[in-house]
């Protein structure tokens, strides 16, 4: 486990609403090694991003990690001062957001805010800086990068943007890089510029990605582990063949047989019946229950617990209980 | 379907475009203004319960185009058949009635102020499409049972809908006027996977039930790969390529295809890492200053001196695949 | 709410037998003076039928400004204002006075009967002093300024041949020595000697003559040029006035002997000016005051003007070359340009202020007690008119017409308007020649004597100002006789109501005379609607007589009763009362 | 503390297996995972956004303060035996000792009409200098200020929803003229359009037909129309900003693609959508239309006389203010009371039913 | 960029040309004249008078005339008391601005320090207070206001003396001018705070390990600026023509009291001078602003 560089433990993480407290994130835990990518996906509003932000602790201010542990290479984030985090972000850990459009500052130069982040956390400042943003724009592909730091974000592309935002996160050499769902808002010729680059970032950086996105394609392409959210809890985490070719949790199995196929042109797709879950009215057991064909009584009542599969990724479902139970009896009669 | 056959020219196509063309004044300094091309001579057609993919880079006209088929902007040029009758000014209003439009946005397609009911009765109530309250209650419940509503949600606020749902109103408010085609605009890019199944599966019941035809835009290849009969591909304001949605997944010409083939994610993981990608360099040019000739040859590799001279038409190359490009 | 009812009940006595026999007899008058008119074609005729006759009125104005003998001139000013007050359409509420504050260390300022005040003399522990006068002076040139105020400021930084002394007398300033001639029409007056302008340049007669024909040119556009009516003029239109060779004496010839005439001499208007600075002016051409609008211009008063932050403050300090240098003690005047009540009051309250020409009517009460508080009486009447053609009068013969407005005149406490909103103790009035009016022949004007008693002789006036209830019981009575009938409240019945206007400018101790109007006629139910206007609007519409009943004023120019009697005249631009129209 | 569980460990290491009620483990009924999935009750636009405003303390303040208000002007003339133009007096003759009184204070003649065994009801305010009671006079002056308050807003309402609505709706050259002439209108000098137009008001209009307006006065009116055509322009300007987003949304070409003509289009979908945004800053048009009567009343062009108005009377006390500061207290008081409440209420308004403000 | 500014000042001009015209014909149509008064004016003096002004001539020559006067930069004479108008403007607006001046920048840095920490402390106490306090200024008509302090500071306190010749205190009269913008501009940043707080550069600005100081005046409070400038432009113009109110009550001779004294006296002059001085300063800061808003946004593009 040296390897380890990043753990979660059992992270919980609420807002305060007008309508009451939102569980966004409710125990959370994953592991994340050197050099390692590690996909998050779950569908909208499952907490993705909100296990990002808690990770960074860069919460919009009515949210508030309720529990557990961050911790990086053993201690514990979330417990550091402000002044300690402040070295933790962009030098530990870095963070790339969905919309590129949104994410720079409009009123300044991209050189600017790429300057900004490099004096914080290194000893280059003003020209030296200046070159090494320079020097960034090159690595992430973008061409002409004296002219771009003097240009506005309004005057890049969508796809430029997003490089530069790259560029800013491994300006200086962070650990670990957290993708938040970076290719959402591009197209699809773009998005597999992005994907090539940050496929190349790492293996030429050696940091450790945390890849979150609602895109089970992109999370193929690129994930060595990947974990599965649902309602704000994991449902399954395990390597990228464990997921998807071994699904053990009732939702990611329905996940993969709702996406269209080119093997299964013609066929129907078999949707996930029912509504994505609303926080704020939480079901008492499973969060998947209500949209889960084969639910069972319990997983109304009872949260299910994390369980190794056979296979050794884990997984949250009674159903793999029950299989456990039903083949231990088996076992026992066959005793 | 028999009601329709007294068109006069009978046309094997459902809707029929030539070479329709929307250019946008746009304002560069004083006075000034030059047009931007963002639908530069495209046709295309689609017959009866058929749907057609279009696939393309934002920014590249397919809105447009599904926008001034439904002459939502008068066209600067070309034509639209509907059933074999030209599209126009004069008989648009009733065109209306046949043809409608889904929209992307789940959220800001519906109106925050209006409950279910008044959404999907509004065509009702624009066309007079009942007699009396009783009846449009009973369309309203009828359509909001084909798209999978509860009834009882009839007197709701969209706002109080999931995304999924909202875009189950906006079809069955597309649906009300029993139209014969639909032009679906992203209508399943801001759903969950999850829901976007749902949705697709529910365009696909409803085209057997029905019949309507779609034209179906979207930027996920997947599922236009999916639900499509044929598909178009745009850029730049032009198709480069269109063919059966088999034979162009299998057998792309156009670069343009083949890369955005390639790029496609795919949620396998042991594929993902065997294929191969073709990236593509830089960025779709600006539709303000499009490259002379083929506009996609600034990021082509098979680029040659005549491509920057001359456009290239689209040309069959069998069975209905057709592609622009002069050198492939 | 429950109305104001409290008007006296029972019913009204039949009218005595006095006022019938009175207002018969005026009857008759104004019948013969419409025969008279319907037998000439008058140019002004009474637009209304119920407006008095007018000719007789200006007759007798023009007779009193030629005639020579000055007792018969008084007989017929006294003659002018009965038949001004026989009309009712002017009804006096009291006569002016002025009231300020003083600390208690500053002595030796003192006013004039027409509220200028000479600061110029006053002591001071300190030899400066702090004072506010009203807002901005509009024109510092005394040929130009028509305001009280700037008049305060002419006296201040010029001198004229004479001016007033703290006992309220006429000295002569700059004049040594004067002559008049037998016939009262020729005066000659003789300069001091060595007599300088601020600047240091000499100061004569040719200034004097300079000044005076400046004034008379209408080209020069001063609002006073009608004071020198009656000098003579030449075949050329100027004044018949004269400085000698040597500049030693200065002669001017009168169109009649003027009892006043030395009046206007210490009146601002007639001050000497500097020709040579007046012409050098920049905008001179366009703009015959341009040379006094900033600090620093010549002058020959006890101060000149050093300093003028405008709408701030102004700085005057002790003028060198003044020839009564050694009588000033002052070193320097500072003025506050202020009109904000609040401002005023608490910046003499803190001692910012050493004298203060506003009170505020609110801080009347507590400062009226006070040994800082002054009030000195002015010439002036505080009044209300009617528009004699108003459609009020709409079928009314010229008798009931003025028996109506009489009975409105009688109805109005005045005592409670004094009391509660002028609050200066002033004297309510009612006659509209002000008390301390001279008659022009060494007298006063409002007095009973021999030649003329007035007719409500032991009040010395028209009727009785104070509001008893013999004078609500005539009211009515003067009411009934006009037609209108009273129900058993006395109030005055629905079926023959009076509904008016009362016209005032939207300035707040004027609104509210206008408010007490309103109340002390609502207690014989009649319906007044106060309309205020904007300054400048309720100018206008008084001007063009778009008024039932308004609120009006006068504040003598020159101590003479013609000042306040020629006003009516039917051609005056004063008659607002619309006489003769 | 992972609160991983090997599979093979679990039934040993975890008792609560055993005990597992294996019924538990059947497949669970529609009815049983329907009842999971309860939609929340429904909730229209403004059923939600009045929930958000009752919770919202300084709203409900508000609220109250200008209900009671409210309730003072109505009841309050009905109660008090004096008008507001009414001279005190006792026994049927003037009462001039009853000037400037302090609030509860009586005067000489009334003490003597109490000992008499007379009744006198209390000058909660005290007395004005012309003597007439303070209480009825604040409260005819706020009766006033919010009707002038109420009226200006309803007429800038009304002007500038058309103007801007017909501006932002058909946009191009019309709005661009529009524009300009708000633009002009903007730059004009309004106290002299004020001193104008109360003028000219005064010539073309011709209350005497309507008593209703008669009782209201000429200068009443005038100042409402003043203030309708004066102040429009930043409604205008506002309702045309909302109308330029509102028509972006995919609704409206939604409705378009139905077939709606332009007039159902802004009946139904244009209008409804931005007709929050509008009440709101009509609420807070409501202050500054007092605020203006107010200082129009300090430069002398307020309401006609002797009708007060809060700012004539907070005006004519300041003079006074060190002798009789409550003859300031209370007007200045009310006026800030009730603007202070419509811009509360104004925000609290817009926190609740602003749907940018929706997160 | 200097085509935009040319094309916005021929605009402007135009604007103003008609504003002088409407306020030309305006001011003619309202009864009353300059050299009416108390006491009539005898008619020779004053058709020498109307004369000396053009008043005799038809409006529409008169209005000629004057803006055949205004092209050679002559505004004219005052009516009532025969100053030059352009100086009188020009020595009055120095007074206004400078007063004005100190309270835009008072009303500037304190609302948006103000402002700043009511988003920063929002829904607690600090946030609660400022907003409370700021409306509660907001509400208060600006005379009662003005009275108040001058009550209480010069009368009760006695630390500033009510009038001084030699040393006009600007301290209270800034402060009577600055409450009402300042509580504007706090309710204006606080809302415009929240919202770019709610921004995703922000967040990108704190994942980068930005100090929360340096977000907020680096990254926050620029971009909060926008709809600021949008009020502070219009209100600058607005304060630097001068209140009428605080100058009359602190006795200070600007701007604000020459307009309404320009028409309670129908002086004719000064009101064309004010309203088009108005007119161009209203003008000029609204220019001001759209360049302002340029140099604070690059993304504007203007025109
Ligand atoms: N500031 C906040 N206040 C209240 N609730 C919040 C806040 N931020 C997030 N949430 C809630 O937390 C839940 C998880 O949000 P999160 O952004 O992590 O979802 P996600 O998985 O990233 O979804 P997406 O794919 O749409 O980005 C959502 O239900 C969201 O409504
Ligand atoms: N009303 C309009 N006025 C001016 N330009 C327009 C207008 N509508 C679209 N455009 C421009 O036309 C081009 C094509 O736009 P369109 O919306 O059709 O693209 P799209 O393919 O639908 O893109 P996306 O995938 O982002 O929806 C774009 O450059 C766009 O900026
Ligand atoms: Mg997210
Ligand atoms: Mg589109």
């Amino acid at each position: 486990m040296s390897d380890n560089i990043l753990s979660v433990k059992d992270l919980r993480t609420s807002f305060t609403t007008d309508n009451g407290e939102v569980m966004a994130v409710n125990g959370i835990s994953f592991n994340l090694d050197k050099g390692k990518i590690l996909g998050i996906v779950g569908e909208s509003g499952s907490g993705k991003s909100v296990t990002a932000y808690s990770i960074m602790r860069i919460l919009e201010s009515n949210g508030s990690i309720k529990g557990g542990q961050v911790l990086y290479k053993g201690e514990d984030v979330t417990k550091f001062s402000e002044k300690k985090m402040r070295e933790f972000r962009g030098k530990c850990c870095s963070i790339i957001f969905q919309d590129p459009m949104t994410s720079l500052n409009p009123v300044f130069t991209v050189g600017n805010q790429l300057r900004e982040a490099i004096e914080l956390h290194t000893d280059r400042k003003g020209k030296e800086a200046e070159a090494r943003a320079v020097e960034m724009l090159t690595l992430v592909g973008v061409n002409e990068p004296e002219k771009r730091v003097k240009q506005y974000p309004y005057e890049l592309s969508g796809g430029m943007r997003q490089r530069v935002m790259i560029a800013m996160a491994l300006a200086c050499e962070p650990d670990i890089l957290i993708a938040d769902e970076p290719t959402t808002a591009l197209d699809v010729t773009i998005q597999a510029q992005i994907l090539e680059l940050m496929q190349e970032l790492q293996k030429k950086l050696g940091m450790a990605i945390i890849m979150v996105t609602h895109d089970l394609g992109v999370i193929a392409d690129m994930c060595d582990e990947i974990i599965v959210l649902y309602g704000g809890r994991v449902c399954e985490r395990g390597t990228a063949e464990d997921i998807f070719y071994r699904p053990c949790h009732e939702y990611t199995k329905g996940l993969l047989r709702s996406i269209p196929n080119v093997d299964r042109i013609g066929e129907k797709l078999i949707p996930i019946p029912g509504t994505p879950i609303n926080l704020l009215n939480m079901p008492k057991g499973c969060a998947f229950c209500p949209r889960c064909e084969n639910a069972m009584k319990i997983c109304i009542e009872e949260v299910p617990q994390e369980m190794q599969m056979p296979d050794g990724h884990y997984a949250s479902c009674w159903l793999n209980v029950k299989a456990a139970m039903e083949a231990e009896q088996g076992g026992r009669k066959h005793e | 379907m028999s009601k329709e056959a007294k068109t006069t020219n009978k046309s094997e196509y459902l809707v029929e475009v030539k070479d329709l063309k929307q250019y946008f004044p746009i304002k560069v300094g004083f006075m000034k203004t030059i047009p931007l091309k963002a639908v530069d001579g495209v046709s295309f057609a689609i017959k009866p319960g058929e749907t057609l993919g279009m696939v393309g880079e934002s920014g590249c006209g397919k809105t447009t185009v599904g926008r001034s088929l439904l002459r939502l902007y008068t066209p600067t040029g070309g034509e639209v058949f509907y059933n074999g009758e030209k599209v126009d000014g004069s008989t648009v209003r009733h065109m209306r009635k046949e043809m409608q439009m889904v929209f992307q946005d789940p959220y800001s397609s519906l109106n925050p102020r209006m409950t279910v009911e008044d959404i999907i009765g509004e065509p009702l109530d624009v066309h007079k499409l009942y007699t009396s309250r009783g009846e449009r209650r009973d369309k309203i419940i009828n359509l909001m049972e084909l798209v999978g509503l509860n009834a009882e949600h009839a007197t709701r606020y969209a706002h109080e809908f999931s995304g999924g749902q909202r875009q189950r109103i906006g079809i069955a408010r597309a649906l009300a006027t029993d139209p014969k085609f639909i032009v679906c605009d992203e209508a399943v890019s801001a759903l969950d996977v999850s829901i976007q199944a749902q949705v697709i599966n529910m365009f696909e019941e409803l085209q057997e039930k029905l019949g309507v035809a779609y034209l179906f835009i979207a930027h996920d290849l997947l599922v236009v790969h999916h639900i499509s009969d044929r598909i178009a591909v745009m850029y730049l304001g032009r198709i480069v390529e269109i063919a059966d949605s088999n034979e162009l997944n299998e057998n792309p010409i156009h670069p343009y295809t083949q890369s955005l083939l390639s790029a496609v994610p795919y949620p396998d993981p042991k594929m993902a890492r065997e294929r191969h990608r073709i990236v593509l360099e830089g960025d779709v040019p600006s539709p303000l200053h499009m490259p002379s000739g083929c506009a996609f040859r600034t990021r082509c590799k098979y680029a040659t001196e005549q491509c920057a001279k001359e456009c290239p038409p689209l040309t069959d190359r069998g069975d209905g695949h057709q592609v622009a490009c002069w050198n492939k | 709410g429950c109305g104001s009812n409290n008007a006296s009940t029972g019913d009204t006595p039949a009218t005595t037998a006095d006022t019938t026999a009175e207002s018969s007899a005026e009857t008759t008058a104004a019948e013969e003076s419409t025969v008279a008119e319907e037998a000439g074609t008058t140019a002004h005729g009474p637009s209304s039928e119920a407006a008095p006759a007018w000719e007789q009125y200006d007759e007798r104005i023009a007779a009193i400004r030629l005639e020579t003998d000055l007792e018969k001139r008084e007989a017929l000013m006294h003659e002018a204002e009965d038949e001004l007050m026989s009309t009712w359409a002017v009804i006096p509420l009291y006569y002016y006075n002025d009231v300020y504050l003083q600390k208690t260390d500053v002595e030796g300022i003192y006013a004039n009967l027409f509220g200028f005040k000479y600061f110029g003399f006053a002591t001071t522990p300190t030899n400066t002093l702090a004072l506010q006068i009203s807002s901005e002076p509009n024109k510092l040139d005394p040929a130009l300024n028509s305001t009280v105020d700037g008049a305060c400021l002419a006296i201040l930084a010029f001198s004229g041949l004479f001016m007033y002394d703290e006992n309220g007398q006429l000295t002569p300033d700059l004049v040594d020595t004067y002559e008049m001639s037998e016939d009262g029409l020729t005066y000659t007056f003789t300069m001091k000697d060595g007599l300088k302008w601020s600047d240091g340049t000499e100061l004569t007669a040719k200034d004097v003559e300079y000044s005076w024909q400046r004034l008379a040119n209408p080209d020069t556009g001063a609002d006073y040029a009608y004071l020198t009516t009656v000098i003579k003029t030449k075949d050329d239109g100027t004044l018949d006035v004269a400085a000698s060779e040597d500049g030693k004496t200065f002669t001017v010839n009168l169109v009649a002997p003027c009892a006043y005439f030395l009046d206007l001499c210490a009146f601002p208007a007639f001050y000497p000016v500097p020709q040579a600075n007046i012409e050098s002016a920049e905008g001179y051409a366009e703009n015959p005051g341009a040379w006094c609008t900033e600090a620093g211009f010549v002058s020959s008063g006890p101060m000149v003007c050093t300093g003028w932050k405008h709408n701030e403050s102004m700085t005057y300090e002790k003028n060198p070359n003044y020839y009564a240098a050694d009588r000033v003690s002052l070193e320097k005047i500072e003025f506050m340009l202020s009109s904000d009540d609040t401002a005023i009051y608490n910046a003499f309250k803190d001692g910012s202020l050493q004298f203060s020409d506003t009170i505020a009517t609110d801080m009347m009460a507590t400062v009226k007690d006070t040994p800082e508080f002054h009030k000195i009486p002015t010439l002036g009447t505080y009044y209300c008119g009617f528009n004699v053609n108003s459609d009020l009068f709409k079928g009314k013969t010229i008798q009931q017409a003025a028996d109506m407005r009489k009975a409105l005149s009688l109805l109005i406490d005045r005592q409670y308007i004094v009391d509660t909103i002028a609050q200066a103790d002033q004297e309510i009035a009612n006659t509209f020649i002000p008390t301390g009016m001279s008659n022009g022949n060494g007298g006063e004007f409002r007095k009973n004597d021999d030649a003329y008693t007035y007719p409500v002789e032991d009040k010395v006036g028209y009727y009785d100002p104070e509001l008893t209830d013999a004078n609500i019981e005539e009211a009515q009575a003067l009411l009934e006789s006009a037609g209108y009938v009273f129900d058993e409240n006395g109030m005055l019945s629905p079926e023959t109501p009076i509904n008016m206007t009362y016209l005032t400018n939207d300035s707040e101790g004027n609104v509210k005379i206008g408010e007490a109007i309103q109340q002390d006629l609502a207690a014989i139910g009649v319906n007044v609607t106060v309309e205020t206007r904007e300054w400048s609007v309720f100018l206008d519409e008084r001007k063009q007589g778009q008024f039932d009943f308004c609120r009006e004023g006068w504040l003598a120019d020159y101590n003479d009763p013609i000042n306040m009697l020629e006003m009516w005249e039917t051609d005056s631009g004063n008659n607002d009362m619309q006489f003769g129209r | 503390m992972d609160k991983v569980k090997n599979i093979d460990e679990m039934p040993k290491k975890s008792p609560l297996s055993l005990q597992i009620d294996l019924k538990k483990f059947e497949k669970a009924t529609e009815e049983e995972k329907k009842q999971q999935d309860v939609m929340s009750e429904s909730v229209s636009f403004f059923r939600d956004g009045m929930r958000k405003l009752m919770r919202n303390p300084l709203a409900v303040g508000s609220i109250i303060v200008l209900l009671l208000i409210v309730a003072m002007i109505l009841i309050v003339p009905h109660v008090v035996p004096y008008s507001y133009s009414q001279i005190i007096s006792v026994n049927g003759k003037r009462d001039k000792t009853a000037s400037n009184m302090a609030p509860f204070q009586y005067s000489d003649k009334e003490q003597a009409y109490i000992a008499e065994g007379g009744k006198v009801f209390p000058h909660i305010m005290g007395t004005d200098e012309m003597g007439r009671d303070y209480f009825v006079r604040v409260v005819y002056g706020t009766r006033v200020s919010l009707t002038v308050g109420v009226f200006a807003a309803i007429i800038v309402l009304i002007i500038g929803v058309l103007y801007g609505s017909i501006s932002g709706y058909f946009g191009g050259k019309t709005d661009l003229i529009m524009m300009r002439i708000v633009d002009i209108i903007y730059s004009l000098p309004d106290m002299l359009m004020v001193v104008l137009l109360s003028v000219v008001l005064r010539e073309v209009l011709n209350v005497d037909q309507f008593p209703v307006l008669q009782k209201i006065g000429t200068n009443m009116i005038s100042l409402f129309i003043v203030f309708g055509l004066l102040y429009w322009t930043g409604m205008a300007r506002l309702v045309r900003g909302q109308i330029l987003t509102i028509k972006q949304n995919e609704y409206v070409l939604a409705a378009k693609v139905s077939g709606a003509k332009s007039g159902r289009i802004i009946r139904k979908h244009i209008l409804p959508n931005c007709i929050s945004v509008i009440i709101i800053s009509a609420a807070l048009q409501i202050p500054s239309a007092i605020f203006t009567e107010s200082f129009l009343s300090f430069i002398g062009l307020g309401v006609q006389a002797p009708m007060p108005s809060l700012g004539s009377l907070a005006n004519a006390a300041r003079a006074g203010i060190s002798v009789y500061p409550y003859k300031l207290i209370f007007p200045s008081l009310l006026i800030c009371l009730i603007t202070l409440a419509f811009n509360l209420l104004g925000d609290g308004l817009r926190d609740a039913f602003d749907p940018r403000l929706r997160r | 960029m200097t085509k935009y500014v040319v094309k916005r000042i021929l605009l402007a001009i135009v604007t103003i040309l008609i504003v002088c015209g409407i306020t030309f014909f305006a001011m003619n149509a309202i009864p009353g004249g300059p050299f009416d008064g108390e006491k009539a004016v005898s008619p020779e003096v004053k058709a020498a008078l109307e004369k000396r002004y053009n008043l005799d001539k038809p409006i529409p020559e008169q209005f000629v005339i004057y803006m055949n006067n205004l092209l050679h930069g002559d505004f004219g004479i005052s009516t009532k008391t025969g100053r030059d108008i352009k100086t009188l403007i020009f020595e009055s607006f120095r007074v206004s601005a400078k007063l004005g001046g100190m309270a835009i920048l008072v009303a500037l840095a304190l609302g948006l320090v103000f402002g700043s920490l009511a988003a920063l402390t929002r829904n607690k106490l600090p946030d609660r207070l400022i907003i409370f306090f700021s409306t509660l200024f907001t509400s208060l008509p600006s005379f009662v206001f003005a009275t108040m302090l001058l009550l209480v500071f010069c009368v009760q306190l006695k630390w500033i003396p009510v009038w001084d010749a030699n040393h006009q205190n600007y301290i209270l009269p800034v402060i009577a001018l600055a409450a009402y913008p300042m509580a504007y501009i706090t309710r204006l940043t606080k809302t415009s705070m929240l919202d770019v707080m709610g921004q995703d550069y922000v967040r990108t600005a704190r994942a980068k390990g930005v100090a929360r100081w340096k977000v907020i005046f680096k990254h926050t409070l620029r971009n909060a600026l926008i709809p600021v400038i949008t009020y502070v432009g219009p209100m600058t113009a607005s304060i630097l023509t001068g209140s009428l109110v605080v100058e009359k009550i602190f006795t200070i001779g600007g701007l604000g009291a020459k307009f309404v004294d320009g028409i309670t006296n129908r002086d004719y002059p000064m009101i064309m001078g004010t309203t088009i001085f108005l007119a161009v300063l209203m003008v000029t800061m609204n220019l001001v602003t759209d360049i302002v808003y340029k140099l604070v946004d690059p993304r504007i593009k203007l025109d």
